[in-house]
């Protein structure tokens, strides 16, 4: 499906892409994301939230791609903002209350900290961990697999 | 009257009959975390029937159980509740470590997980398969119970961990077990 | 929580806190929920989940595409085909590459079962939370067959990774096909017996009618989605409105309750049993002949034969066999109707062989969402049916 | 020969050697380890447990005593039941009563929405 002319005029023809999966992608600064949000809802009746996820870049500044995803009922469409931002982002859950896990989820797991979000508590690991495992910089955090012939190498046993 | 000599003196018969009862009907615990939980449901549902070697009822709660069956993997939040639970069984108890993931956490060998379930609590048996099927589930149960037959007593724990060690919840991956 | 406070400001007596806790046998898995209650009823619900996280999307970007194949039968183990299903369309819509008929039309059939397969679980579980236990027997005597087909053409019964990006991994054979087509003939039949058992039984419409309701624009404010939101009304259903690997082809409704409780959840569930089975049938008998993998050598390996004969099959096989997919840098995400709701995966590449994100949207994260709504107000018992219904895999919600 | 004991007795004699022996079996076989975690309740696994020392609503105690007058009650239907055909009409007059004055509670607590919880 073509990206309609409205999205077009909306947001100008270069912060618009498409990529493999036809889905338009709209790329928009951090400070006016509520607003674009907005507009994606009221406006264009893409009102279903879908999903908020992130992608660590790790380029040098705004190192995080914050990605929500939107869904359209009557037009059967999604439609996707993204926005790029180093530590804080603010928070779409009062306007949509089915952001309020994901944007938890994305702080426990990336330290992204939703500003205005009624409860950012850690929602997966343990409320007393150390770290952001999804952070690229982080280590996957394996132990050395146990074999009898790996112990002289890690000095295991 | 010693209940637990086992060389014919008056004892003997009783401890037979003791451990004959145990090994006949041991109740294991619900413990399903992941995927295992539902090979465990299969085990006890129509097909494979867990009930013909005493192990039908699945009691919610540990004081009425001698079994637990870890079934699935073991996260980082879940360890302190494991260990709770196992601590609040009443003794002689017993451990399946089943699938890979409670064995030696198998496919995911990352932050999230405690590398093998004997890190923190005793296990005496361990079941491979991911998620094994219900027969090698029969099967780890049937050598259980041959253990338990042989002497159900003197409980031996083939873990690494021994009894009341608490578990380092700092976050960091290696947890403390003692060799 | 201090009590003291809360129940001076709230003046209508004692609350109390109860922790329905990560080990409880009707949470469906290791969901923990802080009730506070006044008296019987629920006042809050805190839902604490988190208990299996398992750090798989982490684990998703030390692996190749191809070992990502396996990490998603572990997220919903209720549905491992359809879990693959999705990572698959999502990796070939980021290659572009087609892949055979046939292969499509028996990704159909598999999906198909396994929502047959999942449904049975929740039918099985649902009644043994409220105390009925022969229908959980039934359900998983089918349960079996069912498992038995995937045990027979994977060697698995459940974590088949069957379904891989460019098609399946071999061919399904026909004496196969021929049981899941006897198997289908009576399941119509297993499915009248367990709305038998349930459906008209008193003390189960006592139990789950007007209980936990969820309205239509509540739940599409959460972002519930699947059965649950179609208990509420909402006909939305992705075969139907987004249609993937063909279902525009299939027909079959969809169907939808009307007053949201836990009840028409049940409903429609069982109702989307029976369209599932016809959509099985129709899939059988359009099931064309050919190959299962593309032709696209850099997503399938050759088939062994070609190996001795030309060197490029020699060259692509150990190029798969050791770097693995590689598709070109940018992202896909493909929205697939798993029994519990829209399941994605949100594919990132940079066009090495290792993915830089893989992220799944779990239907059922956004539909626990929706759990304290449901629940506040309602009696402490009537949690236990508000969870069966809505039929929550702490696999795929904790990743 | 000695007189057998009356039925009753041997009845009552039988539970409680049962009763004794069961508890002398299992109090000698079962070991008994007691640890500080055995001694914290239990709470679905989590360790530290919330505190429930609060005051309990009083409808408990309205649903434990209406347990009490309806369930318990009804067990006098059972012996009745048993030699109903000797009693004959009377017998069933003399019920009849017993069941009135039970209806009657049980319309008057029905109709003063006592059983309903909200």
């Amino acid at each position: 499906m073509t990206v309609s002319d409205t999205l077009l005029e909306a947001f100008g023809a270069d912060a618009i892409a498409t990529p493999a999966d036809l889905i338009p992608t709209i790329q928009v600064p951090l400070g006016s994301i509520e607003a674009a949000v907005a507009r994606v809802q009221k406006e264009f009746g893409y009102t279903r939230f879908v999903d908020l996820t992130a992608v660590d870049l790790l380029s040098r500044e705004e190192r995080f791609e914050l990605v929500y995803l939107f869904y359209s009922l009557d037009s059967n469409a999604w439609i996707r903002l993204k926005t790029r931002t180093d530590q804080q982002a603010p928070s779409i859950t009062p306007s949509v209350p089915g952001a309020n896990w994901y944007e938890r989820e994305v702080f426990d797991l990336f330290g992204i900290e939703f500003v205005g979000h009624p409860g950012l508590t850690r929602i997966m690991l343990p409320d007393d961990w150390q770290g952001y495992p999804l952070r690229r910089t982080e280590p996957l955090g394996s132990e050395p697999v146990d074999f009898t012939v790996t112990r002289k190498v890690y000095g295991t046993g | 009257m010693s209940t637990d000599d086992r060389n014919g003196a008056p004892g003997y018969i009783l401890s037979r009959l003791e451990d004959w009862a145990r090994e006949s009907s041991i109740w294991p615990v619900t413990f399903g975390l992941a995927c295992c939980a539902i090979e465990m449901m299969a085990t006890s549902a129509s097909r494979f029937d867990m009930a013909r070697f005493g192990s039908e009822v699945f009691r919610a709660s540990p004081r009425q159980s001698d079994l637990m069956i870890v079934a699935g993997r073991v996260s980082q939040k879940m360890a302190p509740v494991l260990r709770e639970v196992y601590d609040q069984m009443p003794e002689p108890k017993w451990v399946i470590a089943m699938g890979d993931c409670a064995s030696c956490s198998g496919v995911f060998n990352n932050y999230a997980l405690i590398q093998g379930v004997d890190k923190i609590v005793p296990v005496d048996v361990y079941v491979p398969g991911c998620p094994p099927t219900p027969e090698a589930l029969l099967d780890s149960l049937i050598k259980l119970k041959q253990r338990v037959a042989a002497n159900s007593r003197n409980v031996r724990h083939g873990a690494q961990t021994s009894v009341g060690v608490g578990i380092a919840h700092n976050g960091t991956n290696d947890a403390a077990h003692t060799a | 929580m201090a009590q003291a406070e809360k129940s001076a400001e709230r003046g209508t007596g004692e609350l109390l806190t109860v922790n329905m806790g990560p080990q409880h046998p009707s949470t469906h898995g290791v969901l923990r929920l802080e009730l506070v209650l006044d008296g019987e009823v629920v006042v809050h619900c805190r839902p604490v989940i988190g208990y299996l996280h398992t750090g798989i999307e982490k684990t998703f970007e030390a692996k190749s595409y191809i070992q990502g194949v396996v990490l998603t039968d572990r997220m919903d183990y209720l549905n491992p085909l359809g879990n693959n299903l999705a990572y698959a369309l999502s990796i070939e819509k980021l290659i572009g590459c087609e892949i055979p008929e046939r292969a499509t039309v028996l990704r159909v059939l598999l999906a198909e079962l396994t929502r047959v397969a999942s449904h049975l679980m929740f039918v099985g579980s649902m009644a043994l939370d409220l105390g009925a236990s022969s229908p959980f027997l039934y359900c998983w005597r089918e349960r079996e067959h069912i498992l038995d087909f995937f045990e027979t053409i994977s060697g698995v019964r459940m974590m088949t990774s069957f379904i891989r990006p460019g098609g399946l991994v071999r061919d399904v054979q026909p004496e196969v096909l021929s049981a899941v087509s006897a198997f289908l003939e009576t399941m119509p039949g297993h499915i009248d017996e367990y709305e038998e058992l349930l459906t008209a039984n008193p003390i189960f419409r006592e139990r789950t009618e007007g209980v936990g309701i969820l309205s239509a624009d509540d739940a599409l404010a959460l972002g519930v989605t699947g059965p649950t939101l179609r208990g509420s009304g909402v006909a939305l259903d992705l075969r139907k409105a987004n249609p993937y690997c063909g279902y525009e082809g299939y027909d079959f409704g969809v169907p939808t309750g009307t007053h949201g409780d836990c009840y028409d959840r049940y409903l429609v569930r069982v109702a989307e049993m029976r369209e599932s089975v016809a959509i099985c049938r129709q899939a059988l008998d359009r099931m064309p002949v050919g190959s299962v993998r593309t032709s696209d050598r850099k997503v399938m390996p050759p088939p062994r034969e070609e190996l001795a004969k030309s060197m490029e099959a020699v060259i692509h096989h150990f190029k798969l066999w050791t770097e693995g997919i590689c598709p070109p840098a940018g992202e896909a995400y493909v929205g697939v109707e798993s029994p519990r709701g829209e399941l994605g995966f949100y594919v990132v590449s940079d066009g090495s062989g290792r993915p830089v994100r893989v992220h799944e949207r779990a239907p059922s994260f956004a539909n626990l969402q929706s759990l304290p709504k449901i629940t506040e107000g309602g009696a402490v018992a009537d949690v236990v049916a508000c969870i069966a219904s809505l039929d929550p895999i702490m696999g795929e919600v904790d990743r | 020969m000695l007189m057998a004991p009356p039925p009753l007795v041997t009845y009552l004699a039988i539970a409680v050697l049962l009763v004794a022996a069961l508890l002398l079996v299992t109090g000698r076989l079962s070991p008994s380890v007691p640890s500080t975690a055995k001694a914290r309740p239990y709470e679905s696994g989590v360790s530290d447990p919330v505190p429930t020392q609060t005051r309990w609503p009083v409808r408990f105690a309205l649903v434990g005593m209406l347990f009490l007058i309806f369930d318990v009650e009804a067990l006098f239907f059972f012996p009745w039941a048993v030699i109903l055909r000797e009693l004959g009409w009377q017998g069933i007059g003399l019920v009849l009563s017993f069941f009135v004055v039970l209806g009657v509670g049980y319309l008057y607590a029905r109709s003063r929405g006592a059983l309903d919880w909200r």
